[in-house]
């Protein structure tokens, strides 16, 4: 009896997470677009609802009711079953996502390697897409995303690592417990710049959104894809922007948890965090140019790798010596 | 391509319906970036700041697949008819034309041999927009004039 | 993308090949061609390995047409040239045609013009830069940049009635004089402008991202510069100190003061500088031209049909692409019997391949984007 | 690199150049070049001319055979350095002996000097290219051939630029009308299945 409970609660959690998920992730579209807007003396989307309220919901609407092509020349497949691909791991990770010290999904002590094992997954779907759509835009930014994931996922790993050797816990929750006095970017500032700049290019952001590089591959892996499909990817980039900010907030900057002298709900911290993130994410591209391919590469592995080396030696050292 | 056409006569359910899927085509219209010739400069003008077509739940996307109207901006010549006749075809149901200015209306000052005397020699057009080129408040104009004929059209009964 | 009307060099070639090099195709439609531009790119991973460029997609026969009216008539078709700096084709034009007579000019017109070829610079120079920064991927500097050029259509809004096409000269001067609000606002204009491009340099010229996009990219020396005829800010920016408008000076600009700019390396860095600082001369120039305005009238007094003499003449001035010159051949009626327009983007996008073979993809955007073309002008 | 021109009030549409000194013996426009070219070869200039006698206007008329001799020539020689091709078009007199005239504009940035060449050529006759002195002159050839149907003999690369392959004629001539179909042959292509 107890079992059935505990599945029929989990399934509610799921069914609100999925659906609030969604739901925000349509609404951060439109948050970006104002906030673009502004920053380049527009207004945004002002007509579709008050200052444009409505808008994310006709944009999905819109593509809901549109035609949806299959190429000739795609392979039918696995041209549907890459938008699943990558938009399933994007959801799926907030099973274990803490969003305040009572509301969670789940709890598990792997949680953050089980985060960094599914979110990877995601790049899979992205070279189904480039393949399938049997185009050569499509293929060059599958190439390039693909590229491009793999080797930041190395950094984003490494640079997780400093925290994890100050908690001692790969559990989400614990991470955020062991912060309770000091957020561990302090300690670990050369972490986190790691990590941000990971986690722009996992994302594929400004300035790292070589895969969708508008004005050079038309829109990168999903060229070919319309209608829901399109969607499917659209929401999927913005779930996993979530999802990194999560766990940026988690390891860097406690969680849920505030300073105590405000006192707010767990919650509301988070959101204000994740408002925060975000916030960052939109600025950046309202601002900086874009990156070259090869400079990327270069950022990476000459610049990124020793640095997160550095940092995980430095941690080390000092947690022995110290505590 | 109704759902259920010729089915149901008209009902409460189906008029709702038809009125809120048009209401989110015509809020969302994005379009294909088209840009040819002069008129391409006054389009992006009404993309900029001053007249900022993102307040209509306008954005312009690059590739033909995922856009839902195609501005032609600009002269059509007989070399590039065979293109815009390609993008029209790989745009996804439904879609609309505005065709910018007199050149896509009916070649303008252009009489001449590599000119196509407008754009609907290939293409079916929505809303003719006159002007060489037309300001970006007569796009605007013309976009308004699409939306007002996206809300008439009917998706569940035809 | 889409369309396949030439063939290719590049795609026989590359049926040869087999699969060793990725041959694609960016165009006529594409987002970052300014306009319909369709390159053939071979590549090799990312390395540009060979280049075709196939132009023609917006050839609306103006040659043609200005073999049929008269010399007036073709003043509106030549603002469909260069699109974007509209009043610089007029002068061109106008002051070719001239070249036939031995008018005088009201000196109050040149200035007009000269001050109005200046504003035509700075708008065609925004819009480079806006176009430029977005194929880079920095997207504010864009609709920043069109806050000023809708500035400065405002200006020709003003002074002749039309935003993109202006018609804003008359053979012999101008078709009425400008009204003073244009003077005025035009110095309301040049006094915040400094500082509008000190925004934009703020935004890009130490910016990392855009140093490491630009320097060493698309390098040119002076002498393949000249070989390959190229003109305009890109010569400039490999270093040979060349303006029409100090070497054959026409309009007002004898009487002007201006440093020509110049760039060392040759690259899309030094074009950008190039351009910059073109943007501050002209502001430069146009102060001077407020400055110095005569009075008077703003014709001369011109025959009712213009009838040229028999003869052949070449004029050029210095357009914000290049330089833009008209070769018109008189039989002496009031018709034109041929009218040659001599494209500066045209000239300078066939230097595309030698720019472009060796970088990456990434570059070509940005390479295309530094030359400047208007593809109006390019296909004529 | 070059000379500015420092003092220069002269208009542009006054007809006595700018750049040269006062002459005491008029002569005629271009002189001093068609000693350099006649210096290296003797009886290349068929006729020289100048609009108005305006220096920038020379022109010389040269034969066939001897234009890309000529053109390497002023393009290297130390007194004229015509490294520029500014231009390079055609023009149609359908009743001439010689119907096409075709055009070199030059420019010198070192002297600030222009100089025209005119190659007069019969219907259906080849000329040679100089894109291997300017490299410039590889598009604006295939521009002329695309235009006036006029081969040039060594060029690396001749095919029509502006119009498409399939067009068959060349509109620039005189005989082509400017509205109209005309003696255009173009099919229009079949339409194609949707996502193709």
């Amino acid at each position: 009896m107890d079992m059935a409970l505990e599945v029929a609660v989990a399934a509610i959690k799921i069914f609100i997470v999925v659906n609030v998920v969604q739901l925000v992730v349509a609404y951060m579209i439109y948050v970006e677009r104002k906030v673009i807007a502004h920053a380049q003396l527009r207004l945004g989307p002002m007509r579709v609802g008050w200052h444009g309220l409505l808008q994310p919901i006709a944009d999905g609407l819109k593509l809901f009711f549109k035609e949806d092509i299959i190429p000739d020349k795609a392979d039918r497949v696995v041209f549907v079953l890459a938008p699943v691909m990558v938009l399933v791991p994007a959801l799926v990770v907030y099973a274990v996502l803490p969003f305040s010290a009572t509301f969670y999904i789940t709890q598990i002590n792997i949680g953050l390697f089980f985060v960094l094992a599914i979110s990877s997954l995601g790049v899979f779907g992205v070279v189904m897409a480039g393949w399938a759509s049997n185009s050569k835009y499509s293929l060059l930014g599958a190439l390039r995303s693909a590229a491009q994931m793999l080797s930041y996922e190395i950094f984003l790993g490494f640079s997780v690592i400093g925290p994890l050797m100050l908690a001692g816990s790969l559990n989400l929750q614990e991470i955020v417990h062991a912060q309770r006095d000091v957020w561990f970017v302090f300690y670990q500032p050369l972490a986190f710049i790691v990590f941000f700049v990971a986690a722009l290019a996992e994302t594929n952001r400004v300035p790292f959104d070589l895969p969708e590089a508008e004005t050079e591959l038309v829109a990168g892996f999903h060229t070919e894809y319309s209608g829901m499909k399109f969607a499917f990817f659209f929401l999927a980039e913005y779930a996993s922007m979530m999802v990194i900010s999560t766990i940026g907030i988690v390891l860097f900057f406690g969680g849920w948890e505030g300073p105590d002298f405000i006192p707010l709900p767990g919650f509301v911290w988070y959101c204000l965090k994740l408002g925060a993130f975000m916030f960052v994410f939109i600025w950046l591209r309202a601002t900086l140019p874009r990156y070259r391919y090869d400079q990327l590469m270069r950022v990476g592995w000459k610049f990124m790798f020793p640095l997160v080396m550095l940092n995980i030696f430095l941690t080390g050292f000092l947690k022995y010596l110290f505590l | 391509m109704g759902i259920v056409e010729g089915k149901f006569s008209d009902n409460f359910v189906t008029s709702k319906v038809d009125s809120l899927v048009a209401w989110a085509r015509k809020s969302a219209l994005w379009p294909m970036t088209f840009g040819l010739a002069c008129c391409a400069i006054e389009m992006m003008a009404s993309g900029a700041a001053r007249y900022d077509f993102d307040r209509f739940g306008v954005i312009f996307r690059a590739t033909p697949r995922q856009s839902d109207v195609i501005i032609v901006a600009g002269t059509v010549t007989h070399k590039m008819g065979d293109a815009i006749r390609k993008v029209y075809d790989q745009m996804p149901e439904p879609r609309w034309v505005i065709a910018m200015g007199n050149c896509a209306t009916c070649g303008g000052p252009y009489a001449n041999y590599a000119v196509m005397q407008g754009v609907d020699e290939i293409i079916p057009v929505d809303v003719y927009i006159p002007g060489c080129p037309p300001r970006p408040e007569s796009l605007m104009w013309g976009v308004m004039q699409l939306q007002k004929k996206i809300e008439q059209e009917k998706y569940i009964r035809r | 993308m889409v369309g396949v009307a030439n063939t290719s060099r590049i795609e026989q070639q590359s049926t040869l090949h087999g699969t060793e090099e990725l041959v694609i195709n960016m165009g006529p439609q594409h987002p970052s061609t300014h306009g319909v531009l369709r390159v053939i790119l071979k590549l090799d991973g990312e390395t540009v390995n060979d280049l075709d460029c196939d132009i023609g997609y917006l050839h609306r026969g103006t040659e043609k047409i200005g073999e049929n009216i008269t010399y007036t008539m073709f003043i509106p078709y030549t603002d469909r040239l260069d699109y974007i700096a509209a009043p610089s084709n007029n002068l061109a034009w106008v002051t070719a045609v001239e070249k036939f007579f031995d008018w005088e000019i009201p000196m109050r017109a040149q200035y007009i013009r000269s001050m109005v070829g200046e504003l035509s610079r700075i708008a065609s120079h925004l819009l480079w830069l806006a176009t430029h920064a977005l194929d880079i991927g920095a997207m504010t500097v864009f609709l920043w940049c069109f806050r000023e050029r809708e500035m400065v259509l405002d200006l020709f809004e003003t002074a002749f009635g039309g935003r993109l096409t202006v018609n804003a000269f008359r053979l012999g001067g101008l078709h009425e004089d400008v009204p003073d609000k244009f003077l005025q606002l035009t110095q309301e204009f040049i006094d915040i402008f400094p500082s509008r491009i000190d925004d934009y340099e703020t935004l890009l010229t130490n910016n990392r991202i855009w140093l490491q996009r630009t320097r060493d990219v698309g390098i040119i020396s002076a002498e393949d510069a000249m070989d390959l005829g190229l003109t305009g800010p890109i010569i400039r920016g490999s270093g040979v100190r060349w303006d029409l408008r100090r070497a054959k000076p026409y309009a007002a600009y004898p009487y002007l003061d201006f440093v020509v700019p110049v760039g060392e390396n040759g690259d899309i860095y030094d074009r950008y500088l190039v351009r910059i600082e073109e943007l501050r001369q002209s502001t430069r120039i146009i102060q001077q031209c407020l400055d110095q305005l005569p009075g008077g009238p703003v014709t001369c007094k011109t025959p009712r049909t213009i009838k040229p003499p028999e003869g052949e003449i070449y004029h050029s001035i210095e357009n914000p692409k290049g330089e833009f010159g008209f070769y018109i051949v008189s039989d002496g009626t009031t018709t034109p019997y041929r009218v040659r327009i001599r494209p500066p983007s045209f000239i300078n996008l066939g230097g595309l391949k030698k720019l472009c073979i060796g970088q990456l993809v990434a570059d070509v955007v940005a390479i295309i984007g530094s030359i400047d073309i208007v593809l109006g002008e390019c296909d004529r | 690199m070059p000379d500015e021109v420092e003092e220069n009030s002269e208009q542009t549409n006054d007809a006595p150049d700018a750049d040269e000194p006062a002459e005491a013996v008029k002569t005629p426009p271009g002189e001093d070049l068609k000693e350099v070219v006649e210096s290296a070869f003797p009886g290349a200039v068929l006729e020289q001319s100048a609009y108005q006698d305006d220096e920038d206007e020379a022109t010389f008329v040269v034969g066939l055979d001897s234009i890309v001799d000529v053109s390497t020539h002023l393009r290297d020689h130390g007194d004229t350095l015509f490294k520029l091709l500014t231009d390079l078009t055609a023009v149609h007199y359908p009743e001439a002996e010689n119907p096409f005239e075709v055009l070199y504009q030059l420019y010198s940035i070192e002297h600030n000097r222009r100089l025209r060449l005119k190659v007069r050529i019969k219907e259906g006759q080849a000329m040679p290219t100089v894109s291997s002195v300017w490299s410039s002159a590889d598009w604006m050839e295939r521009e002329i051939y695309d235009l006036f149907g006029i081969e040039f003999e060594g060029h690396p690369d001749l095919r029509r630029i502006l119009l498409p392959d399939n067009w068959g004629s060349h509109p620039m001539r005189k005989d082509y009308p400017l509205e109209g179909r005309g003696e255009r042959i173009y099919t229009k292509p079949k339409r194609k299945e949707i996502g193709d």
